[in-house]
């Protein structure tokens, strides 16, 4: 019942904002309220208030039951069903985007948007979309919210960007639906050839080529190397809260994708095809991580290290094993957080000086220390200094897919080098050395209401740093996930 | 008829399979006398009640008529079939009929308003009657039927060039299209001796060259009339110079119409020719997806720009035909309803557009749409994301019943033709809502003010549309319930 | 059967369909396209009469009897037509309607 | 003997159809052509006649030839010069493709027809005197084909309507004229 | 056995980082100061509380695993946030606590008005955490999470001076180049994992020897340790940023790149020797590589005019020592030579902190000269400290230095033998270019630049670190603060040898062996004999650094290509600039402007293109001529019907 509800009350509060015709700050607040709903809700899912004498106990993720399920029928005919429910890594995939999600709708009511009444609506009907997509069990249900979620962000890029937001739009939702269409050809042929679309009922398949259609439209949506073509505009040209649930959350979209559609239903294929998508992730890490230290702006460095994570955490996805799977999962929270955090922060900086322009900018750690110990810790967690929570999902993935072959480890060490360089370089050109250009001398440090923003994303990451299990230890039924994940399609 | 002498047996009618044919005809007669009789300042007021009644009446009948068949029946020397498809085709073209009648109220037209109604109501008569045909003469008939009427309707606004070279080609080519699949109708009548569809099946010489001629020239007959490509070329010209009103009857109606009568005729009179035919289909599906998609991508007006629309969206349901199966069946039918209501309903946005800018409506003249008029700019993106099929839509759940059923039957690259033309109209259909939402406004204060301000607005025309969507956004929830109907529908067919 | 058999009359029926198919296709004045769609509707109806005759089978010629009437009404229309364009002082030639194309 | 005649006639007729088809097409003045029209349905006519169909042939004179011709005429005159239109020009890859997609097309029916000449279509039936009668056709109509009947007559009726739409001149012409 | 001590120990400084940051500008710069002194000293009464507690073991039960929660898992992989407490452990706690707590108390003299100072602070507490997390993590991931943030506050206090480019770009070395050894020490771990699938010291020492790996894995594996040893330690190949670092603030260098983390690789040698014994060959290079170190800083600091950076290249060459030492196989006595190391380099950098926060920033040795008679009690402790380095008996460095060397005799063979004679020449280098550097700061007449700070009245910038912080007159030898904690320093200078006198007692050896077995132990002979040859030689080097001193010349004549070298730090810089930073500086631009924009986002605009050009290509087939349409349809009729019959 959960899960249907934390995607009913986005869905529900979108169309409250649009039908009525309420004035910018009541619409505002409506959209909060409805995404701290959210995030109660899933809090509220967290514990479960029913098992224990004091009321309060942790939800058993280990279990294999699915949590807070529903299944309706829906499209008999096909066998395809309304099924929404979590196991643990949907559940805190689902956390990331309700977290971020209401960081994002902050950030807008901080910031002003214009045409409040379409803005909000919009965001939350991605946000409902995007729990969809994590909380779906049906294979079918899946591609609907996966598709979904274009709709309010080709708008949200395309009318609020930046300068070139249409062109960034319409490469970013052409590309991705390029990529989605071709895996609803195999979603066709793989729920056909089944006989339903459930994802926990249907076997499994050993044809390349629907497994390829799927593997296509989460390496655009991930991005992958070479079909990150989107990549730079969209996270450049979006507003920063929508680059950051873009990169943070909808590209999370491929990994939950690829770990519950791709892995468990195509045992055969991805045995075979290992190997290249291992060295396309790698690819993809390097690929990403040498481009982040070549791009002129905050946010383009951002949006190429989103691509390195994401080729990382394809790494481990593929590898298949308890390290790369949990590693994967954890990681995938991680950088969604840092991802945000990173996007508004760089938004807040654009705010301040006109531009993101690495060139312009500098010196801004002198009197906005909190702005710059934001951007720092960020920045840190971004680079994956150890004992930050990004830095054990680093590690855990390149162990686990150290079984396939060192290469694929040392490439993601040397990743982490460049990682160290590009994201010293963000900073450095953030805050350090002499005041840039565009730095206006009196701008002022970050206020209450962005703190509000950053802080809680930077609190959860440091959360996690220190108990980086609380995910990667819950994230599959059973113990071993790796044999969860074969049980799926078995 | 009991005039006639009685040497003649009687021929036993039944009212009820043609009482929505009927009523439609008793609306198109009332209309045609209303334009008479009544006084000119009331005329349009009656010629749309009339007609709005005479296909909601159609509607429920149809309903009735679905509801009283359980089993298919022929009727007439097996001149026409009263079945479930038939009365499910009727209720949609009827529908369609209603909400087109509803559009055309803001039509300011002054004259002819009375014929204009009539002749709609004709043409939706004839569409209601020819899904019912059961035999080549009654298919012909039905089709010249709501075809001349059409014609008509497309040249009504005489004071307009476009309108009268839209009707003249229009007429030309559907006058040769239909003399071609009246060729066709000969030779397979010359082949077999029979006229019937299920009389053709059972007949002998299904092997002759002449047969396989005249289902080739029945196909492309029948093609043309769903504006399937390469036999598409009206279809643009006419749909940008037709009044949109008609336009959005014509887009939808006679599409759905061809292609039920093409799944009817393919289906029961040729199943023996079957691996011909569905090949035939499945090409000119190619080659719909491919020109129409291709084609609409440069297009600035955005009627034409649908119309080419259109003739890809035919080529997805030309794809459900040459799956040859009952679920080929169900998915026609039910993408039918989407597309159906989505088609109607953006032909209405482009006439509401229309009629405050008094321009052609161009994709420059939607800037800013989205936001001077955000309901219907809200629809019309509803609209297109049905057309893209984008999930939450009935057009998404169509294009995929429609891939399912061709990957049932075997036709695995067809899905991927299909895929690849949704990802090349995806530049088009959002193309709208980019200049919708995202271009500034070129209107307000120029235009829109030399054409007196923006017209009060139209209620007809905002329950048309809130009726597309609300069918758009149903068929996607309630996909089963509309999947039985077809079920039903399609039982009897010999798949 | 008295004369020459029924295909006579359908390769008669297939020229006469060429010939007006031709008429349509090269003909810029749009009354001889309609009387050379009317030739193609003929054709059409001779075909019918000719398998009528072949089986036996008065379908063929209601066939071509209704056809008459169609035919009768595209001409009606058509002319209307085109007396509406002479009335609006278009040219009357179907190349000149180049106004709705791309 | 009289199927000498027969032949003869039927020659002549078909040739004569054919012939006025060709004038039809080719014919710069519209209304020499729509003359050879009626020359054409006449000729038609004829070999309907052959066919068995007489009321079919009778209709053919008198509704064709007769009603919708004299209309066809009537048209032209009243258009008077503005009904003479150049022949054909346009592009020349047009014309040639024209002219080949119809003989193929030809080419393609008649082969067919030849496949077919030998078989099932060389072999016409018996048939009664009656065949084709006004009776028969009457009876037909008013049974079997009753639906084709009423149709036909919408069909007119709805053309009829638009003549006179598409004919009157209209208060929207006006107010733009 | 309480273990409680030991996490009081670990998490004080963690608490007076977060009191810090948290309390942000409501506590003044002071406070901050205090707060991070105090929590340092309450962590070093937690290393001493946990000292009484292990000494009051038996001698086998001093091993205590304490694990707080399970902190990662993955599947069947965990890792608890577990320390463990042992003498080699509490031996670092105590280092790195006390000589932490010392400079850190140090630094509210040193780092008084400067600006950002509650930063500072938290740094300094967020380093010491970091630190005792590496040396007391229970198992290898713990490890490597603490080897990595100590890497991280040594980014953030080298560039502490944000402002000045040459600080950040020391960091971002700094930084960099410590990822390398962390990268190559996670492939190390990553191969532990695969093969034992554990970090747990316990299982995996036990595997590595009872010989359960292979020998490629455990050469692999310690391969990977070493790495991250070097970098951090600053040994040769990855020795390059150290001097660099010294760009931080003085009380920095001393505590991070001189008494503690730059010698963590030597405790990580000492603390995975069980890896390193498996793997004799990886042992015996980490021995070599210290070997060339110790050489190659020596020459480079001869050559050097920074007082801060001659100390530097100092420290590289003694940890080189370390190095040499734990790669025999010594590792009590590399230990004790890291232990006396702490005192006496933290000694000298607080001393030359003294002299640069007198000479307000000040740091190059041209400009200095006759201190002495300015500053008698730095000098005195400056001369303690530099006897000391040098190994002059009784001084820390003496015992400590000379048991490495006599270890390395002991080990005897081709290898022994070389790494000892480089070790004696190592001596002799060091009295050169330590007393080349405090007869250059101390001794001579005052250069103008002293008189004028002693003068009182220095109003002009310098140039170098603080700079905006300071106004600029002489200081004289600092507040108390900065005092006390010198002095301490020299005492325990002066008494930190006796821990461990060969042939009387070796209490620290004994100690350090409960953790790390050692390989040779050398015998009193070998001690006596090493000490006598390296005192001798380092002696030689003092006299021969008067001699050219008072000379008025320079040890290498600027003019040589030796000089060039040493100034060029062995062209290492270059090496690395032409192998690693440009070609991937390079490769960064070359895939963006001939892969990402022409191929990525050129391949779509020009599908893009294409399509459009087909499209128009359809559109101009809508020619709009009625008769074209007829044609279509006629030619499609005929080409339906050829299929029709041919598929037929």
């Amino acid at each position: 019942m959960l899960a249907t509800l934390l995607i009913v009350v986005p869905l529900a509060a979108a169309l409250v904002i649009w039908v009525l015709p309420l004035p910018r700050e009541t619409t505002a607040g409506i959209a909060v309220l409805a995404a701290l709903a959210e995030v109660g809700l899933w809090v509220g899912g967290v514990f479960d208030f029913s098992l224990s004498p004091l009321g309060i106990e942790w939800v058993d993720f280990g279990s294999d039951q699915q949590l807070f399920g529903t299944s309706r029928a829906w499209f008999e005919e096909l066998g395809v069903s309304y099924a929404v429910g979590f196991y643990g890594f949907q559940f805190w995939l689902t956390g990331l985007t309700v977290v971020v999600g209401a960081c994002a709708i902050g950030y807008a009511m901080w910031v002003g948007r214009d045409r409040p009444r379409a803005y909000y609506g919009l965001v939350l009907f991605l946000v409902g979309s995007l729990v969809g997509v994590f909380a779906s069990q049906d294979l079918l249900l899946f591609y609907v919210f996966f598709e979904a979620m274009l709709i309010p962000l080709y708008v949200l890029i395309g009318v609020w960007g930046g300068p070139q937001r249409v062109k960034a739009t319409v490469t970013f939702v052409i590309y991705t639906m390029a990529g989605s269409l071709l895996m609803l050809a195999s979603v066709v042929a793989f729920g056909i050839g089944q006989g339903t679309f459930s994802l926990a009922t249907s076997g499994t398949s050993s044809n390349d080529w629907i497994f390829l259609g799927f593997v296509a439209a989460f390496a655009v949506k991930a991005p992958l190397f070479p079909f990150h073509g989107w990549l730079r505009d969209a996270y450049t040209q979006a507003p920063p809260e929508v680059s950051a649930l873009l990169s943070g959350v909808v590209s999370k979209a491929a990994v939950f994708g690829l770990i519950w559609v791709v892995l468990p239903h195509f045992p055969g294929p991805v045995e075979d095809f290992r190997g290249l998508l291992l060295v396309l992730a790698a690819a993809t890490l390097v690929y990403g991580s040498l481009l982040a230290f070549r791009q002129p702006d905050i946010r383009g460095v951002v949006a190429y290290s989103s691509m390195a994570q994401m080729g990382l955490i394809t790494l481990g996805i593929f590898a298949t094993n308890d390290l790369g799977l949990d590693g994967a999962v954890l990681q995938s929270v991680n950088h969604g957080l840092v991802s945000a955090a990173m996007f508004l922060l760089a938004g807040m900086v654009e705010e301040r000086c006109g531009t993101g322009q690495l060139s312009a900018l500098g010196g801004m750690a002198k009197g906005r220390p909190l702005l710059a110990t934001l951007v720092l810790t960020t920045g840190m967690i971004v680079l994956a200094v150890p004992g930050s929570a990004t830095f054990t999902g680093e590690f855990s993935i390149l162990a686990g897919v150290f079984d396939h072959g060192w290469g694929y480890a040392a490439v993601g060490a040397a990743g982490i080098v460049i990682a160290a360089m590009y994201g010293l370089r963000l900073i450095s050109a953030l805050l350090h050395e002499g005041r840039g250009s565009s730095v206006p001398e009196d701008s002022p440090d970050l206020r209450a209401g962005e703190l509000g923003l950053v802080v809680p994303l930077v609190a959860i990451l440091l959360v996690l740093s220190a108990w980086p299990a609380a995910v990667s230890g819950n994230s599959f039924p059973g113990d071993a996930p790796a044999e969860t994940i074969a049980g799926v399609g078995g | 008829m009991t005039v006639v002498g009685a040497s003649i047996p009687t021929p036993d009618v039944d009212w009820l399979a043609l009482s929505p044919t009927v009523a439609l005809l008793a609306a198109s007669a009332l209309c045609l006398l209303g334009a008479v009789i009544v006084p000119q300042e009331s005329r349009r007021l009656f010629s749309a009640t009339v007609a709005f009644t005479g296909f909601v009446a159609a509607v429920v009948l149809a309903v009735d008529v679905f509801r009283e068949t359980p089993d298919g029946v022929s009727l007439i020397a097996d001149s026409m079939s009263r079945d479930r498809l038939a009365a499910l085709a009727q209720i949609l073209l009827a529908g369609v009929g209603g909400l087109a009648v509803l559009v055309a109220w803001g039509d300011r037209r002054r004259s002819h308003v009375g014929e204009y109604y009539a002749l709609l109501t004709a043409a939706g008569a004839g569409m209601v009657f020819f899904v019912g045909s059961a035999n080549l003469m009654t298919l012909v008939l039905g089709l010249e039927w709501f075809s001349i009427a059409l014609y008509i309707l497309c040249a009504l606004d005489t004071d307009r060039e476009r309108s009268l070279e839209a009707g003249l080609k229009y007429l030309v080519v559907g006058s040769f299209g239909s003399a071609i699949l009246l060729f066709g109708a000969a030779m397979t009548y010359g082949a077999t001796g029979e006229l019937g569809f299920s009389a053709i099946r059972d007949a002998e010489g299904a092997d002759d060259p002449v047969f396989v001629i005249g289902l080739a020239m029945i196909v492309a007959g029948l093609a043309f009339k769903a504006s399937a490509a390469p036999f598409h070329m009206w279809t643009p010209d006419v749909y940008e110079g037709a009044p949109t009103a008609v336009t959005a009857f014509m887009a939808a109606a006679t599409k759905a119409a061809a292609l039920v009568v093409t799944l009817r005729v393919l289906v029961t009179a040729f199943p023996e020719q079957s691996e011909v035919w569905t090949v035939a289909v499945a090409v000119l599906a190619v080659a719909s997806l491919a020109i129409g998609n291709l084609a609409a991508l440069v297009q600035r007006d955005v009627k034409r720009m649908l119309a080419y629309s259109s003739v890809s969206q035919a080529g997805f349901m030309l794809i459900a035909i040459a799956a040859d199966s009952s679920s080929g069946g169900k998915a026609l039918l039910y993408y039918l309803v989407p597309y159906a209501a989505a088609s109607l309903g953006a032909f209405a946005i482009v006439a509401a557009r229309e009629r405050e800018l008094e321009r052609p409506v161009t994709v420059d003249a939607m800037a800013g749409f989205g936001w001077e008029r955000p309901l219907h700019g809200a629809a019309m993106w509803v609209f297109m994301l049905a057309f893209a099929g984008f999930p939450l839509t009935g057009g998404f759940l169509g294009k995929f019943y429609v891939f399912a059923a061709a990957y049932e039957a075997g036709w695995w690259w067809l899905v991927v033709v299909g895929v690849l033309a949704t990802a090349i109209s995806l530049y088009y259909y959002l193309g709208i809502v980019r200049a919708m939402y995202m271009r500034p406004s070129q209107v307000v204060g120029s235009t829109l003010a030399v054409a007196g301000g923006s017209p009060p607005y139209d209620p007809a025309l905002g329950a048309a549309v809130a009726a597309s969507v609300a069918v758009v956004v149903g068929s996607f929830v309630f996909v089963q319930p509309l999947v039985d109907l077809a079920a039903d529908a399609v039982a009897h067919l010999p798949f | 059967m008295l004369g020459p058999d029924v295909p006579w009359y359908l390769v008669v029926a297939g020229i006469l369909f060429g010939i007006g198919a031709m008429g349509v296709m090269l003909r810029r004045s749009p009354l001889i396209v309609l009387l050379s769609l009317e030739i193609m509707l003929n054709a059409a109806n001779l075909a019918f009469v000719g398998f009528a005759r072949l089986y036996g089978d008065l379908d063929g010629q209601i066939f071509a009897l209704a056809v008459m009437a169609v035919a009768a009404s595209e001409v009606v229309v058509g002319l209307g037509l085109i007396v509406a364009m002479a009335r609006r002082k278009l040219a009357l030639d179907v190349d000149s309607m180049t106004e709705l194309r791309g | 003997m009289g199927n000498v005649v027969v032949w003869i006639v039927w020659l002549a007729a078909a040739g004569a159809c054919l012939g006025s088809g060709v004038a039809v097409v080719t014919l710069t003045n519209p209304f020499y052509s729509a003359l050879s029209l009626i020359g054409n349905l006449a000729s038609l006519a004829v070999l309907y006649l052959l066919a068995s169909a007489e009321f079919v042939a009778a209709a053919q004179v008198l509704v064709y030839a007769g009603a919708v011709m004299v209309m066809f005429l009537f048209v032209i005159a009243y258009l008077g010069g503005r009904a003479d239109a150049p022949w054909a020009g346009g592009p020349r890859w047009l014309q040639v493709a024209a002219v080949v997609a119809s003989v193929a097309l030809l080419v393609e029916v008649i082969v067919a027809l030849s496949f077919g000449a030998d078989s099932r279509l060389g072999t016409e039936r018996e048939v009664a005197d009656s065949f084709g009668s006004p009776a028969e056709i009457g009876r037909l109509f008013l049974t079997d084909h009753l639906l084709a009947f009423e149709i036909t007559s919408i069909v007119l009726l709805v053309a009829a309507v638009g003549g006179v739409v598409l004919g009157m001149k209209t208060s929207d012409e006006e107010a733009r004229d | 056995m309480s273990v409680a001590g030991a996490w009081v120990c670990l998490l004080a400084p963690l608490a007076g980082l977060l009191a810090i940051t948290g309390a942000g500008t409501r506590i003044t710069r002071r406070q901050a100061g205090w707060i991070a002194t105090v929590s340092v000293f309450v962590a070093f009464a937690g290393a001493v509380y946990t000292l009484i507690e292990l000494i009051a073991q038996d001698a086998s039960e001093r091993e205590r695993l304490s694990t707080a929660y399970t902190w990662f898992e993955a599947g069947r992989f965990e890792a608890g946030l577990q320390i463990l407490v042992d003498p080699l452990a509490v031996t670092m706690m105590l280092v790195v606590t006390g000589v932490g707590g010392l400079i850190v108390w140090y630094s509210m003299g040193y780092m008084a008005g400067a600006d950002e100072e509650r930063r500072f602070f938290a740094y300094m507490a967020l380093f010491v955490f970091s630190m005792l997390l590496l040396v007391q993590a229970g198992n290898l991931l713990l490890l490597l999470v603490g080897w990595g943030l100590v890497g991280l506050a040594s980014y953030l206090l080298i560039g502490f001076d944000h402002h000045r480019p040459a600080a950040i770009a020391a960091a971002k070395k700094a930084f960099v180049m410590n990822a390398v050894g962390d990268a190559t020490m996670a492939l190390g771990l990553f191969l532990v994992i695969a093969k034992v699938g554990t970090l747990d010291f316990g299982p995996v020492f036990r595997a590595a020897e009872e010989g359960a790996l292979s020998d490629t894995v455990v050469t692999l594996v310690a391969l990977g340790l070493l790495g991250g040893a070097v970098a951090k330690s600053a040994q040769i190949p990855l020795q390059t940023w150290l001097p660099d670092a010294m760009e931080g603030p003085t009380p920095v260098s001393a505590l991070i790149h001189a008494a503690t983390m730059v010698t963590a690789g030597v405790y990580l040698i000492c603390r995975t020797a069980p890896v390193f014994e498996a793997a004799p060959d990886v042992q015996h290079l980490a021995a070599g590589l210290g070997a060339v170190t110790l050489l190659a800083a020596g020459a480079i600091a001869l050559v050097q005019w920074d007082i801060k950076r001659v100390i530097a290249y100092s420290t590289m060459s003694q940890i080189g020592y370390m190095f040499l030492g734990a790669g025999v196989g010594a590792y009590g006595f590399a230990m004790f030579h890291l232990v006396t190391h702490a005192f006496f380099k933290a000694l000298l950098f607080l001393a030359a902190g003294v002299v640069i926060h007198h000479l307000a920033g000040e740091q190059d040795i041209r400009r200095m000269g006759g201190l002495r008679h300015y500053l008698p009690f730095t000098w005195l402790v400056f001369l303690v400290g530099s006897l000391a380095l040098v190994g002059i008996p009784p001084l820390a460095g003496f015992w400590s230095k000379d048991a490495v060397l006599a270890s390395a005799l002991a080990t005897g063979g081709v290898l022994g033998w070389s790494l000892y004679l480089a070790g004696l020449a190592g001596t002799f280098l060091t009295g050169l270019y330590t007393f080349r550097l405090f007869f250059r700061v101390f001794d001579g007449e005052p250069s103008p630049l002293v008189l004028e700070h002693a003068a009182g009245h220095g109003d002009h910038a310098h140039g170098a670190e603080d700079a905006a912080g300071h106004e600029l007159h002489g200081h004289g030898e600092g507040p108390l603060s900065m005092l006390i904690p010198v002095g301490a320093l020299a005492a325990l200078t002066l008494i930190g040898g006796l821990l461990n006198v060969p042939g009387l007692w070796d209490t620290f050896e004994h100690w350090i062996a409960e953790t790390s077995e050692p390989l040779v132990e050398a015998t009193v002979g070998q001690d006596y004999l090493t000490s006598l040859l390296a005192v001798l030689l380092g002696a030689a080097g003092l006299l021969l650094a008067r001699r050219a001193f008072l000379a008025g010349k320079d040890l290498v004549p600027g003019t040589s290509p030796l000089h060039d070298a040493l100034a060029r730090k062995l062209y290492f810089d270059d090496l690395y600039d032409a192998l690693f930073s440009r070609p991937a500086q390079a490769l960064a631009v070359r895939l963006r402007d001939r892969v990402e924009t022409p191929v990525v986002q050129g391949s779509l605009e020009e599908i893009g293109t294409r399509t459009q050009e087909a499209a128009g290509e359809v559109a101009r087939a809508q020619t709009g001529l009625l008769r074209t349409y007829a044609v279509a349809i006629t030619g499609s009729v005929v080409v339906l019907a050829v299929v029709f019959i041919v598929v037929r």
